[in-house]
C-alpha cells in the first residue's frame, strides 16, 4: 500500500478494516470452513454499501471513486482483504461489473444491483485442462438470430455456487464475446470444487448449449479482445494488491514471534541466519507493495506500460508471496502448520490469488511477449 | 554410531541372492502401486478408518516379511534380524519399488526408536520389544518435542521424579506421528533441573494406552490428523524401562537424533522404504503422473521441472549411500547425517512443490476426477512440515557447520547455567 | 538524510517543462546506444585509449548538460544546480532511456562523493567543488576500503597524524573505480587509536595526482582493470580538507554509506541515471538482444527467463522510489536504502546471469562475431563483483534486520575497546 | 570422489596429483594465460605416460585400467584435473579415443598414437547457433564411393588448435556418421575463441566439403547414433567428476578463509548466517561427489539407469557447482572477483564444464524424456 493516501482514501480504508474486525474475526473465518457461501449473512450486501463493488462503475450508473482513480481506491479494499483474509468474492465481481458498466447502459439494471450487493456476478474465463492455458478460450458464442448460445465448460470459476449470474467469456470464431448467463439458466451446471482458501470458493460451471437472448451479449459480439485484456490486467492488480496485504499480515505475526519465542536461552531474532532471512523477506514485502502500487497506477491512468506492470506484479507476487508465507511458516516451526495457528489464513490467501488468472510463469510468458514487441518495434 | 551389530558372523546369504528371494516374495505376495492419484498426508485428508486399515495392512507386510525371512535384515540375529549388511537391506529396498511396503512401521518404530533401543537398551530389554517390533506386532512412537520447545529437544520441560522403583512422569509432547494408533512411546524428560540442561535428561520407555496418557489430535492446516500432542499426568514408568543411565540421557539424546536424522534421510539400514528415484509414493514418476494428468507431457517448461525433480532425486539415493558409507568407513563424524537430512528436504520440497506447478489453476481448486492433480495444492502449503519435523532444517545447518565443518559454535544462554535459570521468553 | 536542499523556493519549472526540455536536449545532442553487443565492465576488456575515450566523452556531456541547465537537478541553486525535486529528475532520466548518459561521472562522484559533501561539508568547501563536479570538471573517488577490511569499513587502518595546519596520511585503500582517470578523493583515516572504533575516525578530501599516492591498478578476473588499490606515503592533506570533525568521522561516514547503498540502488535525486527497465547498458532489452543473438526468442524456457529478468527489473524502479518516498517522509529510517541496495543486486544478478543462461554453449567460448552473446561468460563469472562492491549484501542484511527490524545486534568483539586492541586474526 | 580407492587406484591417484602439483602449479596456470597451446611443452606426452589416454581403450589396442573400471579410474584422474585446475584436452581425447578404439582395429595406428601422447583427436559435436540444440546434429556427411565428404561448422570444439585431428559427428540421412578428419585436411579452417578457462581452449572448426577416404569413417556409415549417445554420457561423466574437484578445491579454500579473516573482531566462520550457507555447500559438496561416482559406475557398467545417472550428475554439478563457486567469491569479499586470486581458476573450470556437452537446462530436458519414457513403459 502506498504511504501517502488521501483523507478521504484513509478513511475508507478504515472504515473497510474495521468492518472486517468486527465481522470477520478468525474465529470466524475457521467457523466458516465449512459453510456453503463462506461469508455471514448479509455481509456481502453490507460491504457493498461500504463502497466494495461500486469503485470500477461511473458515476451515472451508480458507483464512483474516492479518489481520481476508482482502481487505485479498491487497490485499498483489497489490501485489507489480504491483511485479513477476508471473505467475499471481491476480484471476481469488481472485474465484471467493470466489464457490464463498460458495455454502457445495457446492463444497467444489472450492475445496479451489483453496485447494491444484492446480486453477485463473477468473472467466468478460465477453462479445464487441456484448455487451461492462460489466455486459452474455447467456449463457443454463437450467434443464432435473436439469440445466442453458449456451450463449453469454465473452471475454475470464483465464487460459482454463490454467483447470481456469470460474466462467461468465449470464443466467436476469431473474436471473442462475453455474454451475461443467470446461474439458473437451463444448461448451466455448476459442481463445487474443494479450494485451497478458507473462505473463497471455487467451482465448474458447464454451459451446454445455453441460449439466451441476444441482449445477453455483453458488448459487441466478437469484439470483447480489447475489453477482456483490460480484464486481465485488473484482476492482476487485485491479487497482486491482496496478495500483499496477506505478506504484509504474515510478515509481521512472524517479527513478533521471532522476538517472543526463545530458544536455546536467545529469542529467535538474535539468531544472524534468521536475520538475514528476515531481511530478504523485508526486500520482497516492500517490493510487492511497490509492484501493486505502481500496476494499480498504470492501469488506472492506461499507461503505455499498464500490461507489462501488472503482470509483473502479478508474477513478483505471487513467487515473493508463496516464498515470503513459506519462510513464516518455517519459522514458526511446528505450530505453524497447524490448523490452530492463523498463518495459514494468509498462506491460503496468497496460494489462491497466485494460481487464479494466470500463474507467475503465465505471467512471465505475457512479459516476454511484450518485452519482445517493445523491442521489436523499437 | 550404528545400529547394525559389526560382530556379525559371515552373512550365509548373497546380497544377489537376498533380492532375488525378496523378489519372488514380493511378486507373490504385495500389490502393485496405482498410478497417478496419490493420496498422501499432504494431499487429502484421509479418514479415519482407511487409516486404522493401512495400519493394520502395514502390520500383516511386516508379519509376512517376518515369515518370510525379510524383516531386520540389518538387525542382530539375537533379537530376531538376519545379521546382514546395509547392501542386503538396500537390495530388498530396491526390489519394492512400485509396491506396497509397510510405511507406517519404519519411521519412527524402526528408526529412531529400536534403533535406540538397539544401541543403548539392556539385554532384556532388546529381547522384549525388538522381536514383537520386527513382526509388526509393536508400533512405537517419539515423545520428544514439546511445545514450547522448538529446535531444542534437549530443553524438554517434562519431569520425572523417583519414586521407589519407579518413576512418576508429568508434561506434555508434541508432534508424534499416530499416537492414536501406536503401542509404545520413547520419551525423553528432566530428571534433575539443577544442572545444566544436557545433564538432567533421562530416557524412558512405556505402553501409550493408559489413563494417565491423555492423547488430542493436532489438526494440520490442511485438515490432516496424523499428528498428536500427549499430556502425562502422575504416569507410573518402572525403572526397568528407563534406557541409559539417570541424567545421562543426552549420551542416548545424541543417539537418537542421529538415528532421526538418517531415518529422515531414508539412509537407514533398518528402514525398509523403496528408493526416492523410483516410482512409488513420493518416487519422481509422480511428476509425471502430474504432467500426463495436465497435459502437459510435450510442455518444455513442464519438462524442466520434471528434470529438475528427477534429477533432486536421483542424486539423493548415492548422497545417502555416500554418508552411510562415510560415517561407517569413519571418514566422517556421525553429525554428518544432518547432510543426508538436509538433502532429504530437497527431495521433498521438490516433490511437494512441482506437481503443484504442474498443476496450474488445478493446484488451488481441484475435485475427485483430479487423479495426480488432487490436492496438489493442499501438499504445496503444507510442505515445510517436511523441513520441521524429525529436527528442523536450521539445526541441521547448525550441526553440518559446527560439528562437521568445525566452525564456533553460536553463542548460547544455557549451556553453563542451571537448567530452571534459563531465559524462556522476553519476560523471564 | 538528504543531499537536496528542503528548504528550496518553489519550483519554477515544472516537472513537465523539465521533461520536455530535456528531450529536446537529449535528441539534438545525445546519441543513441546501439542495439546488442553490449560491452561493459563484466562482458570485455575495455582497452585504456577507449576507456579514456569515454571519460572524455562524459565529461563533455556532464557539460552540455550544465550549459543546457540540466546539470545538478536536485542540487541547491547556491551550488549550481537547479534546487528542483526528485520528480524532475526523474522526468530527465526516463527521457535518457535508450541514449548516451554521462556514466562515468554518476557513481561515485555524484553520489556519494558530492552528496557527502553537500551534507557535510563546509559553505567553502561545497562553492569550491560542487560546481566544478556539475561541469564535469571533477571525478571523484571514494578511498573507503582497505585491503584488510571486507565489510567492515569503519575498520579503516590508514592513519592521519596532524602536523600543525596539515595532516600526514600513510596507508591503503582499495576498490576504488578508475582512479587512474580521476581528480580527486574522499578518504577516511583513522586519527585516534585509542577509543573504539566509531570514535577515532576523521574524513578528508585531496587531489589525487600527487606523487605521495602511488595507483596500482587491480585485474579483475576477467581481465577488467576498472579497480585501483592506491598507497599513501606521508601524504600532507591541508585542514581545511578535512570534512566534518575531528575524530567524528563516523557521523560522516553513515552518511556516506547512506548515499552508497542509495547510489548502488540507483535511487539518488542527485543521479542521472536511465530507468533499468528500459533498454540500455543494463536494462531488460538486452535480454531480448541476448535471446535473438541466440536465435531463442520463440523458447518458452527462453521466454521464461526474458520474463523472469523483466519482472525484477520492472519491480526494481517503483521500489526505489517507493524508498526513497519513504524515507523522505519519515515513514521508514534512512537505513531502508540497504534494501534498495539488495534489490539492486537482484537486478544486476539478473542481467548478468540470464543472457549466459541463453548463450548456452556460447556462454563458455565465444568470439567477435557473437554480438549480445560476447562476453556474457565473463559477466557470468564477475557477477558477484555486484554483491561485494558498495557494501556487501550481507552487510546490507545485517543492516535490514537490525536497524530496519529493530533485531538484536550481532555480538561484537570491537566495540567498546580500544581500537588498538581489537582482534584482527587467529593469532591475535 | 569415492571413499574407498584399492591401493593401486590411490597410488594412480596420487601420481597424476604429484605431477600436477610439479608441472602445473597455479604460478604457470596464470603464466599460461596467453599460451596458444595452454600447457607446458611435454606435458601432455608424460601425463598420457601416466595413463590419462589410455583408461578407456582396451589392452589389445595398447590401453588398459587399473579396476575393472577404466571410466572409473579415469574419473579419478577428471577429479585431480579439477582440484588443480589442470591443462589440457582430458574429456574430449578421451571421449574420441574410447570411439576410435569402439570401432574395432580400423583405427589402430590412431588410438594407438593418442594413447601414447603424441597426437591429440578431438570430438567435434556442438554446432553453431541456431543448431546449438543439445543434441542437434546438421553436419553432413556424404557416401561418395571411396571417399567420403565432410560439410559443416563444429563449435566450440575443445582444444582446437592444438589437435592433430578431430571426430566429427555428422548426419547421414537420417543416421549419424563419425569420421576421424586430420586437422590439416583440405578444407578444414580453425578459428579461435575466447573461452572462459584459463588453459582449456575452444575453438570454430569448419569443414568445406572435406573430402577423405571412406577408411576415415569411424564404424559404421549412418550408424553412429548409440556410439554417438554413449560418448555424451562419457563427457558428462568426465565433465562431473572434474567439476566436483574443482568445487572441492574451492570449498576447503573458503572454509579456510573463513577461519582466517576477522570481520568486527570475530572470525567469518563465527557469522551464523555464513555458517548455514557453509552448511548448503557442504550438502552441494557430497551430493556432488555422490552423483558423479553414481554416474561413471551406472556409465561404466552399462546399467539400465546410466543415461539418467549420467545427466543427473552432470545437471547437478552444473548448477550446484556454478552457486557453489559464486558463494566462495561473495564468501572472499573483492578479493575474490580478482586474478591475482586463485579462487577465479576454478570457477572458470567449472563454468567450462557447466556449458560444455549439454547445460544443465539440456540435460534436465533428457531427464525429462528418460524418464517419461521409462513411466511409460512401466
Amino acid at each position: 500500500m502506498r504511504w501517502e493516501l488521501t483523507s478521504d482514501q484513509q478513511f475508507f480504508r478504515e472504515t473497510t478494516a474495521r468492518f472486517l474486525e468486527d465481522q470477520v474475526p478468525v474465529a470466524t473465518l475457521r467457523a466458516l470452513r465449512d459453510d456453503p457461501l463462506g461469508a455471514p449473512p448479509d455481509y456481502w450486501r453490507r460491504g457493498a454499501e461500504l463502497g466494495w463493488t461500486s469503485l470500477l462503475v461511473g458515476e451515472r450508473l451508480g458507483g464512483g471513486s474516492i479518489s481520481d482513480a476508482g482502481l487505485v481506491d479498491l487497490t485499498l479494499v483489497a489490501h485489507e482483504f489480504g491483511r485479513h483474509a477476508a471473505p467475499g468474492p471481491l476480484t471476481t465481481a469488481n472485474v465484471a461489473v467493470a466489464a457490464l458498466a463498460a458495455a454502457g447502459d445495457a446492463h444497467a439494471a444489472a450492475v445496479a444491483a451489483v453496485v447494491a450487493g444484492e446480486s453477485v456476478v463473477s468473472w467466468a474465463y478460465g477453462e479445464p485442462i487441456p484448455h487451461d492455458g492462460f489466455g486459452t478460450v474455447t467456449l463457443e458464442v454463437r450467434d443464432d438470430g435473436d439469440s445466442v448460445v453458449v456451450a463449453g465448460v469454465k473452471r475454475p470459476v470464483e465464487a460459482a455456487t454463490q454467483a447470481d449470474a456469470f460474466l462467461v467469456t468465449g470464443r466467436s470464431g476469431d473474436g471473442l464475446t462475453q455474454v451475461l448467463v443467470p446461474a439458473d439458466a437451463v444448461g448451466v451446471a455448476i459442481t463445487p470444487l474443494t479450494t485451497v482458501d478458507l473462505t473463497r470458493r471455487c467451482g465448474t460451471v458447464s454451459f451446454a448449449d445455453v441460449r439466451l437472448p441476444a441482449s445477453a451479449v455483453v458488448g459487441e459480439m466478437g469484439g470483447a479482445a480489447e475489453q477482456v485484456e483490460h480484464q486481465v490486467r485488473l484482476a492482476s492488480v487485485l491479487c497482486a494488491a491482496e496478495t500483499t496485504g496477506a505478506m504484509q499480515r504474515a510478515f509481521e505475526m512472524t517479527v513478533e514471534w521471532a522476538f517472543e519465542r526463545y530458544s536455546f536461552g536467545r529469542p529467535l531474532a538474535s539468531y544472524q541466519a534468521l536475520k538475514h532471512r528476515f531481511a530478504d523477506m523485508k526486500m520482497w514485502l516492500e517490493a510487492s507493495h511497490a509492484a501493486s502500487d505502481a500496476a494499480a497506477d498504470a492501469v488506472a491512468e492506461g499507461a503505455v506500460d499498464a500490461a507489462a506492470r501488472a503482470s509483473a506484479a502479478k508474477a513478483y507476487t505471487g513467487d515473493q508471496g508463496s516464498e515470503l508465507a513459506h519462510e513464516c511458516v518455517q519459522l514458526h516451526g511446528g505450530i505453524g502448520v497447524t490448523f490452530e495457528h492463523d498463518l495459514h489464513l494468509f498462506l491460503r490467501r496468497i496460494t489462491l490469488n497466485r494460481s487464479l488468472y494466470g500463474t507467475p510463469a503465465d505471467h512471465r510468458q505475457r512479459l516476454a511477449a511484450l518485452l519482445i514487441a517493445r523491442e521489436e518495434a523499437a | 554410531m550404528s545400529a547394525v551389530d559389526e560382530t556379525t558372523e559371515t552373512a550365509a546369504e548373497s546380497v544377489e541372492e537376498l533380492g532375488a528371494r525378496a523378489r519372488a516374495f514380493i511378486r507373490a505376495n504385495l500389490r502393485p502401486l496405482g498410478r497417478g492419484g496419490h493420496r498422501d498426508f499432504a494431499r487429502s485428508v484421509v479418514p479415519d478408518d482407511e487409516e486404522i486399515a493401512s495400519v493394520t495392512r502395514a502390520r500383516e507386510i511386516q508379519r509376512m516379511l517376518w515369515d518370510h525371512d525379510l524383516a531386520g535384515v540389518c538387525v542382530p540375529r539375537e533379537y530376531g534380524g538376519l545379521g546382514l549388511t546395509p547392501a542386503h537391506q538396500q537390495a530388498l529396498n530396491e526390489e519394492l519399488a512400485g509396491y506396497e511396503f509397510p510405511y507406517h512401521l519404519q519411521t519412527p518404530t524402526m528408526s529412531p526408536c529400536m534403533a535406540v533401543l538397539l544401541d543403548f537398551g539392556t539385554h532384556e530389554q532388546k529381547l522384549r520389544h525388538v522381536p514383537a517390533i520386527l513382526k509388526g506386532e509393536e508400533i512405537w512412537i517419539q515423545f520428544l518435542s514439546e511445545p514450547s520447545g522448538g529446535s531444542d529437544v534437549a530443553g524438554a520441560l517434562t519431569t520425572a521424579v523417583r519414586d521407589g522403583d519407579e518413576w512418576i512422569l508429568n508434561g506434555s509432547k508434541v508432534w508424534s506421528t499416530g499416537a492414536w494408533w501406536s503401542d509404545w512411546a520413547l520419551c525423553l524428560a528432566r530428571t534433575n533441573w539443577d544442572v545444566p540442561k544436557h545433564r538432567g535428561l533421562t530416557v524412558f520407555m512405556f505402553p501409550i494406552d493408559q489413563a494417565e496418557i491423555e492423547i488430542q489430535r493436532i489438526e494440520m492446516l490442511n485438515g490432516n490428523k496424523e499428528f498428536c500432542q500427549e499430556f502425562m499426568t502422575d504416569l507410573r514408568v518402572p525403572d526397568t524401562d528407563r534406557i541409559g543411565e539417570v541424567d545421562q540421557g543426552w549420551t542416548v539424546g545424541i543417539g537418537w537424533m542421529f538415528h532421526e536424522r538418517m531415518a529422515m534421510a531414508h539412509n537407514e539400514p533398518v528402514i525398509t522404504w523403496p528408493p526416492v528415484g523410483g516410482h512409488g509414493i513420493y518416487g519422481a514418476g509422480l511428476l509425471v503422473d502430474a504432467a500426463r494428468q495436465a497435459a502437459r507431457l510435450d510442455d518444455p517448461l513442464a519438462r524442466d521441472l520434471i528434470g529438475r525433480g528427477y534429477t533432486t532425486a536421483l542424486v539423493g539415493d548415492p548422497l545417502q549411500r555416500r554418508l552411510g558409507e562415510g560415517i561407517a568407513g569413519g571418514h566422517l563424524s556421525d553429525q554428518a547425517a544432518s547432510i543426508g537430512r538436509l538433502y532429504g528436504w530437497e527431495v521433498m520440497k521438490a516433490m511437494l512443490t512441482i506437481p503443484f506447478e504442474l498443476a496450474g489453476a488445478t493446484g488451488a481448486a481441484w475435485d475427485d476426477d483430479d487423479g495426480a492433480l488432487y490436492g496438489t495444492g493442499h501438499a504445496y502449503m503444507v510442505r515445510q512440515a517436511i523441513a520441521i519435523a524429525g529436527g528442523t532444517i536450521e539445526m541441521a545447518r547448525n550441526v553440518i557447520s559446527e560439528r562437521v565443518l568445525g566452525m564456533p559454535r553460536e553463542q548460547s544462554f544455557d549451556r553453563e547455567v542451571p537448567f530452571r535459570d534459563v531465559p524462556r521468553g522476553p519476560t523471564s
